[in-house]
């Protein structure tokens, strides 16, 4: 039996109309790696920033290395050996990647900054993970997934014994996620322990040797061993009662309809060349690529925020030029879920019904664009209730929401919108099974009534689970078509081979 | 859209249900019972305070002013701009009321709407400006800011003799002096401390009450102040309704600059001279935020008037111009920190009852 | 106050020559407010020509509240917390010309005596009682030519004064001009800088600027205004040149500068005066004692121009002026019985 | 050969860079102006005492640019600059007149006394966690107060010749007061860019709560910012205090627009996070210039404002409308949104 490093009982945080840890225990022992489940909203981040003395416990107590502490700031927490990847990205905009990484111990003779001595420690963790990144970029022009891995690689480098990851990989692709857990084990080998949030039970299952399941800030399982539980005891236990996946609706598409959108030799400012694809009524196309592939970049150019340098861009048989995400909305009825929520998705310091019910305002407004608030919460709540929205009231602000119900909150937005056409980009990051489940259902449904869904994201069982044609980009190009014949193991198999086709030919 | 999502069944009924804070934890109602409790220490320490024609009518008028001030920089703050011209606006709005009647010999509602349109027609010109450059807002409105200073004194200077339009046409002086004493329903007169130049803070803030609190336009204007990038991507039409948010301001402080003018008498350069720094304060105090996404008009009157009673408690109680400054601040500080600790005992109660 | 001439000396004996029915019987209920525009060293002697007042007359109360801050909605609030207070007589400087009879309209409605001390309104009403102020114009006029005379009756001139759009500085702008125009084209106007009063950098700044773009042509310099003229003094020695500056008002930096010969002269005005015969007047005004046998009448009270020559004495000459002023108005003015 | 080309090409792309920044566009005006100028006066503005002149006024928007810019960087406005400096010049000078005090006491003790009242303000901030624009709108009333308490309406002259002439004195024609503002700018840029406390500073602004994460209070960085901020207004205080003919109660007033002006024109963003040492200074520059075409020209000044207006609205749409061109043709993805 392995030393118990962090341990702590009954503790209770408890926000305005919310109690969202209500009594959790948690054993944390050196050498493991911890899995932390729940559904959104269980309480998980709010567990993980008391630990690391962001929030201060309403009850409860703390021990470290079997001594009683008390972590009043992060710094504290840093100090006594206890690193964290928070869920949301936390760099500072303007500095570079090695700064941001070496943030909490800046290298520095005399109080003076040393710059240079920056880059190696970072370069350091950043090829562990194995990131190519110029370290002396700033990272407001790094992609998301991009932020995340600095984010990753800034953990490493407090080199602490406990690493809390929250949601590290909910926007990596496979490659990525599986050198990260090359690196978590190596880190759990030299005695550390590391407690993995993740959505994704494939992962968890794959990484994790000891488990602790949180239910309403309760925890309904306590630092149990993961070997003796099942993919679906566990998300009996998350849910709260037997979990069973229903089938979804079969669901054809007729290849024969003029596609709604048709992109043909697109290229633009951003890099792409040479950029042909289309979606037809009712299906749903999947855009993906490793990280960086451009698929985001490639939506916003169409969406008229990037330039479209060469090929045309057709809307229903007609050429379009976009000018706007506005005029992608009421123009062309075209909504974008975007990838980005904190920064483009949700309006974090608005009420949860402003945010909502953003696109639908036009609709809902009577003479001198009066809009009944009585019908704006109406709208609001019934999404609310379609998407299990977990709130304490319509007039809360977004940014007090769990993650996944943030990512819940962005995507409803759009559901309301009654869009003729859905661009989707990593619609599930963040989201727990159930819902992610209830969000491929509804995507689904969304399709089998004939709305054609453009869909992006990273993860690939998703992809399989939902895309009618898969469209590989890389580098900015597209590589490669395959139809889906939802098999997983046949799928990816072709899907990397594409990817990788295009490595070799540039080596 | 029919879909068949079914409703998670694990979210306890009384975790969605009913509002997240209780009212009283509100900041307007903390800055209400600050302007009430001052209003009556002054009152009980010099019982003039209470004195309707010669204090409170000032005193109202002087708010009544100075709240559409505060107004006209709530609506550039809306969306997270400034409108360092505000006072600029309000005396290059009023210089063409005073030409209207000077030189056009208008009657005073032509001259108010050539007034406001002015105002409007220079903050829409602002705005469009930010909206098509992206330049930040503070640059724009500063440069607007000279360049009507120059402009306005270049007009008086050209147009009058003694750099002020003196005309004054049937009605403005009523709007100076007159009260709700002076409208009466039968044997009932309202109160003579309320100035009739009020009608037009109140339908100020009618207006932008309904505008805020009510429409889709204000409700966009606000999501764009919030999170510009988000709002775009949600398909509002952020450079619109920036452009909207400047006219607002343009019109609002124009209005001010009118209400100055008849309030003081002639349509001079030096209107708004004052405006900027009253038309931060009353706006922030009245819970606005300078980052944009949250305004309150109801905030915005009742800041501008905290000041104002403190000034005018300092006046009656003869404080010299060595000390009013002095204890203006401190009081104003004093009187936030307490309130200040009032928001937070009540959100720990909140929370321990939670 | 350091150098506020000391307007206390000879104001009970001078009540005694005043005109028949002019001595005031009982002034005990006369409260009187002075009232400046603002903060400025020119109305500092009005607060102890006001504070002597009330002793010598035995009245009520005198006070001087300078918290108007040069913004006539602040001003026109203050007038009615002090009617408020209990004050029943105003001797007003109107920060805004124009718009200060409206002003005076109020008060005068409430049946209160009003004087506009100091300025005068701008146009041909004045709905005060009357109006005891330096003639602007006069006094830019004479500064002006003070100017000229220092500089030998030829050469260029700048004149430096406040704020552009304001009746006053009009006002001022005309008597230098006029000067000027009277030297028959000898002298030359370069320019007329505006604006500069707002504070003491600005003015330094500008002044400086100007010598170093100017400085050779320029052989004299008239200010109108307070800030200008400190800086213009300091200026001009520093620079190195030989232009002459003429000031305004005696505050104490501007009576050290003429001694050590930094600046050629000042023109002198006399507010001490104004508070004196200004309190006094209000008092029989508010007693009812006397009435105004001309409502709205303006009174020149003084200037004078100060060199070197006559800079420890030129107190006397505005004494003199002040006891003239008093049967002036005693004998003119003022309908007494 | 290679490398020589690539370094080459490096060069080429960090300049192509420079040319789009808002200091290069500054660089420009400022070249420019003082060519046009020189022109103008027939060859007298380059000359020595024209350019100690011009110099010598430039102390004071530097300085007290940088103060703000500083408040600016974590995110925070400084209202009191004006007040604080008001007060801060008065004190010396009537330390000095009225009682006496030595030259360098007076100067020490006006520096500790508004580095002090930046350090009360930030306390005040962080302590009741009222907005900053409140508070040091508060600071700055009860600062105006206690400057007009000091030194009533008088102008306060009598005090030491020594600081006078070090105020206006100018080896080589360069005034030891500007010599002091570029110091400080120099030494503030160092701190900002090399020291872990500035870092800090700017780690705070760009992103509160990473900065807190990472375990850096952004509360002692307000307190720090409004500390130094205090600091470097009491530094401009003192140079006015040396170089003006007099404190009064006037000194300080025409500094809260200019404060905001330097840094901002300078291209700091007021949502904090961002500094712009050498862009504040020419900013600084810039506005001086204006001065001196105003007073070459024999501008009325209202004329001077309607063109200063006007001509930076022009340039300001003019230079983005050509950024945009030139990121629209180069650059990739501009973020899309609004104006701030
Ligand atoms: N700052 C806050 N103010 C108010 N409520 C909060 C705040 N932070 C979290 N909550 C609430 O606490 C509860 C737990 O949130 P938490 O972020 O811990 O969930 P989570 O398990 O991490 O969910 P997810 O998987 O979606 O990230 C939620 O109901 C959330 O709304
Ligand atoms: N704001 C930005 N500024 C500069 N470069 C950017 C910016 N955003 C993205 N990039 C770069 O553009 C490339 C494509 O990014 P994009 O977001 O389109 O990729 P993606 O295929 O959607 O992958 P993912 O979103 O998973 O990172 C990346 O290499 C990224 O570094
Ligand atoms: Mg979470
Ligand atoms: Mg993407």
């Amino acid at each position: 039996m392995s030393a118990v490093l962090l341990e702590c009982h009954d503790l209770v945080k408890v926000f305005p109309g919310v109690r969202a840890l209500d009594g959790v225990g948690l054993r944390l022992t050196a050498g493991s790696v911890h899995a932390l489940l729940g559904e959104n909203g269980a309480g998980k981040s709010t567990l993980i920033k008391v630990l690391t003395g962001v929030h201060s416990p309403d009850g409860g107590t703390l021990t470290w290395c079997g001594e009683p502490v008390r972590l009043r700031s992060p710094l504290e927490a840093a100090r006594t050996g206890i690193g964290v990847v928070h869920q949301e990205r936390n760099l500072i905009p303007g500095f570079s990647v090695a700064e941001n990484i070496t943030l909490q111990k800046p290298p520095a003779r005399r109080g003076l900054v040393d710059h240079a001595a920056m880059t190696e420690p970072a370069v350091a963790c950043l090829t562990e993970l194995g990131v190519d990144l110029d370290p002396a970029r700033p990272v407001r022009e790094l992609s998301v997934a991009q932020q995340q891995l600095v984010e990753i690689a800034k953990a490493l480098h407090t080199e602490s014994r406990v690493l809390l990851l929250d949601e590290p990989t909910a926007s990596l692709s496979p490659e990525e996620t599986d050198r990260l857990f090359g690196v978590v084990r190596r880190l759990a080998g030299r005695g550390a322990c590391v407690v993995f949030v993740s959505h994704k039970l494939e992962e968890v299952f794959a990484l994790c040797d000891t488990v602790t399941v949180l239910r309403d800030g309760r925890s309904v399982l306590a630092s149990a061993p993961l070997a003796g539980h099942s993919h679906d005891d566990i998300v009996s236990l998350m849910v709260g009662r037997a979990h069973t996946a229903a089938g979804m609706r079969p669901r054809t598409v007729d290849r024969s309809a003029k596609p709604v959108l048709e992109l043909d030799g697109v290229a633009t400012a951003g890099g792409h060349r040479d950029i042909s694809l289309a979606v037809r009524p009712g299906e749903i196309v999947g855009l993906y690529g490793l990280v960086g592939a451009g698929r985001s970049e490639l939506v916003k150019a169409v969406l008229g925020l990037d330039r479209v340098t060469a090929g045309e861009v057709r809307v229903h048989g007609s050429p379009a030029r976009i000018r706007s995400p506005r005029q992608a909305l009421h123009e062309f009825g075209i909504g974008y879920v975007t990838e980005n929520r904190k920064e483009e998705g949700v309006f974090l310091e608005q009420p949860i019904v402003r945010n909502i019910t953003v696109t639908v305002w036009r609709r809902l407004a009577r003479a001198l664009g009066f809009v009944p608030a009585g019908e704006e919460r109406a709208v609001a709540q019934d999404l609310v209730d379609r998407l299990g929205i977990r709130i304490t009231g319509l007039g809360q602000h977004a940014g007090e929401l769990s993650g996944g119900n943030q990512q819940k909150v962005s995507l409803a937005k759009w559901l309301a919108a009654d869009t003729r056409l859905l661009v989707i980009d990593e619609p599930t990051v963040g989201v727990d099974v159930r819902t992610k489940r209830a969000f491929h259902e509804l995507i689904w449904d969304l399709a089998h009534d004939g709305l054609p869904i453009l869909l992006i994201s990273s993860d690939l069982a998703e992809m399989v689970t939902l895309a009618d044609r898969i469209v590989v980009m890389t580098g900015h190009r597209v590589r490669g078509e395959v139809d889906n014949d939802r098999d997983y193991d046949r799928m990816s198999g072709r899907i990397i081979r594409l990817i990788h086709d295009r490595d070799e030919v540039r080596s | 859209m029919t879909t068949s999502v079914s409703p998670p069944d694990t979210v306890p009924k009384e975790r969605t249900a009913g509002h997240r804070m209780p009212f009283w934890v509100n900041q307007r109602l903390g800055l209400l019972v600050l302007v009430i409790a001052l209003s009556v220490l002054f009152g009980v320490v010099r019982p003039a305070f209470l004195d309707q024609r010669l204090v409170l009518f000032p005193l109202l008028r002087d708010v009544a002013t100075l709240t559409v001030v505060a107004l006209a920089q709530m609506a550039a703050l809306s969306v997270g701009h400034m409108n360092l011209a505000v006072g600029r606006m309000a005396a290059f709005g009023a210089m063409f009321a005073g030409i209207g009647y000077d030189k056009l010999h208008l009657p005073m509602q032509a001259g108010l709407l050539l007034c406001l349109a002015a105002g409007a027609a220079i903050g829409a010109v602002t705005g469009w400006l930010i909206a098509r450059t992206g330049v930040s807002s503070f640059v724009v409105t500063l440069a607007t800011d000279f360049a009507l200073l120059g402009l306005v004194s270049l007009m008086y200077s050209a147009l009058t003799e003694d750099a002020a339009f003196t005309t004054r046409p049937a009605g403005v002086d009523a709007l100076r002096s007159y009260s709700l004493a002076d409208i009466c329903a039968g044997p009932v007169c309202g109160s003579p401390a309320v100035p009739q130049l009020a009608q037009f803070t109140v339908l100020a803030m009618l207006g932008l009450g309904f505008l805020y609190g009510g429409t889709r336009v204000g409700r966009e204007l606000l999501l764009t102040g919030a999170n510009p990038a988000a709002a775009e991507l949600s398909g509002i039409p952020t450079g619109r309704r920036v452009l909207l948010a400047h006219t607002l301001s343009g019109l609002l402080a124009a209005l001010a600059g009118f209400m100055a003018a008849a309030g003081t008498g002639t349509f001079r350069a030096s209107i708004g001279d004052d405006f900027m720094l009253p038309s931060f304060l009353g706006a922030v105090l009245g819970g606005t935020l300078l980052t944009g996404g949250v305004v309150s008009v109801l905030g915005t009157l009742l800041g501008t008037a905290l000041v104002g009673v403190i000034r005018k408690g300092l006046d009656l109680l003869g404080v010299g111009l060595e000390s009013l400054n002095i204890y203006l601040g401190c009081i104003l500080l004093l009187a936030l920190s307490a309130d200040r600790i009032r928001t937070v005992v009540s959100y720990r109660k909140v929370v321990r009852s939670t | 106050y350091r150098n506020a001439p000391a307007p206390a000396t000879g104001q009970a004996p001078t009540a005694g020559r005043a005109g028949a029915g002019a001595d005031l019987a009982d002034g005990s209920k006369t409260k009187v407010a002075l009232v400046p525009g603002g903060a400025h060293p020119y109305f500092q002697p009005w607060k102890t020509a006001g504070a002597a007042a009330k002793k010598a007359y035995g009245l009520g109360d005198v006070t001087f509240d300078e918290t108007a801050e040069w913004d006539q909605q602040k001003q026109n609030n203050l007038l009615s917390t002090l009617a408020a207070r209990g004050y029943n007589a105003f001797g007003v400087f109107g920060v805004s010309p124009t718009d200060i009879n409206t002003t005076f309209g109020d008060l005068t409605s409430q049946g209160f005596p009003v004087a506009s001390l100091g300025s005068c309104p701008a146009g041909n009403t004045d709905e005060a009682d009357f109006c005891l102020s330096t003639d602007v114009e006069l006094a830019a006029y004479k500064a002006a030519k003070a100017a000229i005379e220092a500089m030998g009756g030829k050469g260029t001139l700048v004149h430096l004064t406040g704020n552009n759009v304001d009746a006053n500085t009009q006002l001022r702008i005309k008597g230098v001009a006029r000067a000027v125009k009277e030297s028959g084209g000898k002298v030359r106007l370069l320019q007329t800088v505006t604006d500069i009063d707002t504070d003491l950098q600005t003015a330094q700044k500008a002044v400086s600027d100007l010598m170093a773009a100017k400085g050779g042509q320029i052989t004299g310099i008239v200010a109108t205004a307070y800030n200008p003229a400190v800086a213009a003094a300091d200026a001009v020695r520093s620079s190195g040149s030989k232009a002459k500056v003429v000031a305004i008002d005696d505050d104490a930096k501007i009576l050290s500068g003429i001694r050590q010969g930094t600046v050629t002269a000042t023109v002198v005005q006399n507010p001490a005066g104004q508070a004196e015969i200004g309190v006094w007047a209000l008092a029989l005004l508010q007693t009812k004692q006397c009435a105004m046998r001309d409502p709205g009448v303006k009174v020149d009270s003084g200037s004078f121009v100060v060199t070197k020559a006559n800079v420890t004495g030129y107190d006397q000459a505005r004494q003199a002026k002040t006891r003239q002023l008093k049967t002036e108005f005693a004998d003119k003015y003022l309908a007494c019985g | 050969m290679s490398t020589m080309l690539d370094q080459q090409g490096r060069a080429a792309a960090v300049l192509r860079r420079f040319s789009r920044t808002t200091t290069a566009m500054l660089l420009l005006v400022v070249v420019a102006g003082a060519v046009a100028l020189e022109v103008a006066s027939s060859g007298s503005f380059f000359e020595g005492s024209s350019v100690r002149v011009f110099l010598q006024y430039l102390a004071t928007p530097i300085l007290i640019g940088l103060a703000q810019m500083v408040a600016l960087c974590v995110g925070q406005l400084n209202l009191a600059v004006g007040a604080l400096g008001g007060f801060t010049a008065c004190l010396t000078g009537v330390l000095m007149a009225d009682h006496g005090v030595p030259a360098v006491v007076a100067v020490g003790a006006g520096l500790v006394t508004a580095t002090a009242v930046g350090l009360v303000t930030g306390l005040a901030i962080v302590a009741t966690r009222i907005n900053g624009f409140i508070v040091t709108l508060a600071t700055m009333t009860i600062l105006l107060g206690a400057q007009y308490r000091l030194v009533g309406t008088r102008t306060v002259d009598g005090y030491s010749a020594t600081l006078r002439d070090l105020g206006s004195a100018a080896p080589l024609d360069i005034p030891l007061v500007f010599v002091t503002a570029i110091g400080a700018a120099v030494l503030l840029g160092a701190v900002m860019y090399r020291t872990v406390a500035g870092r800090r500073l700017l780690a705070a602004g760009g992103n509160p709560l990473a900065a807190r994460l990472s375990g850096i209070s952004t509360d002692r960085q307000i307190v720090a910012a409004h500390t130094l901020s205090g600091l470097l207004v009491g530094v401009a205080a003192v140079t006015a205090t040396a170089s003006l003919p007099g404190v009064n109660r006037s000194v300080g007033g025409d500094w809260l627009l200019p404060s905001f002006a330097a840094p901002i024109i300078g291209g700091v963003a007021l949502t904090g996070g961002s500094i712009a040492v050498f862009g504040t200074v020419l900013a600084a520059f810039v506005t001086r210039l204006i001065d001196a075409a105003r007073a070459q020209f024999s501008l009325d000044p209202s004329w001077v404002n309607l063109l200063i207006g006007l001509v930076v609205l022009g340039t300001v749409a003019g230079g983005h409308l050509h950024q945009t061109r030139l990121a629209r043709t180069t650059a990739p993805s501009p973020q899309p949104g609004g104006a701030r």
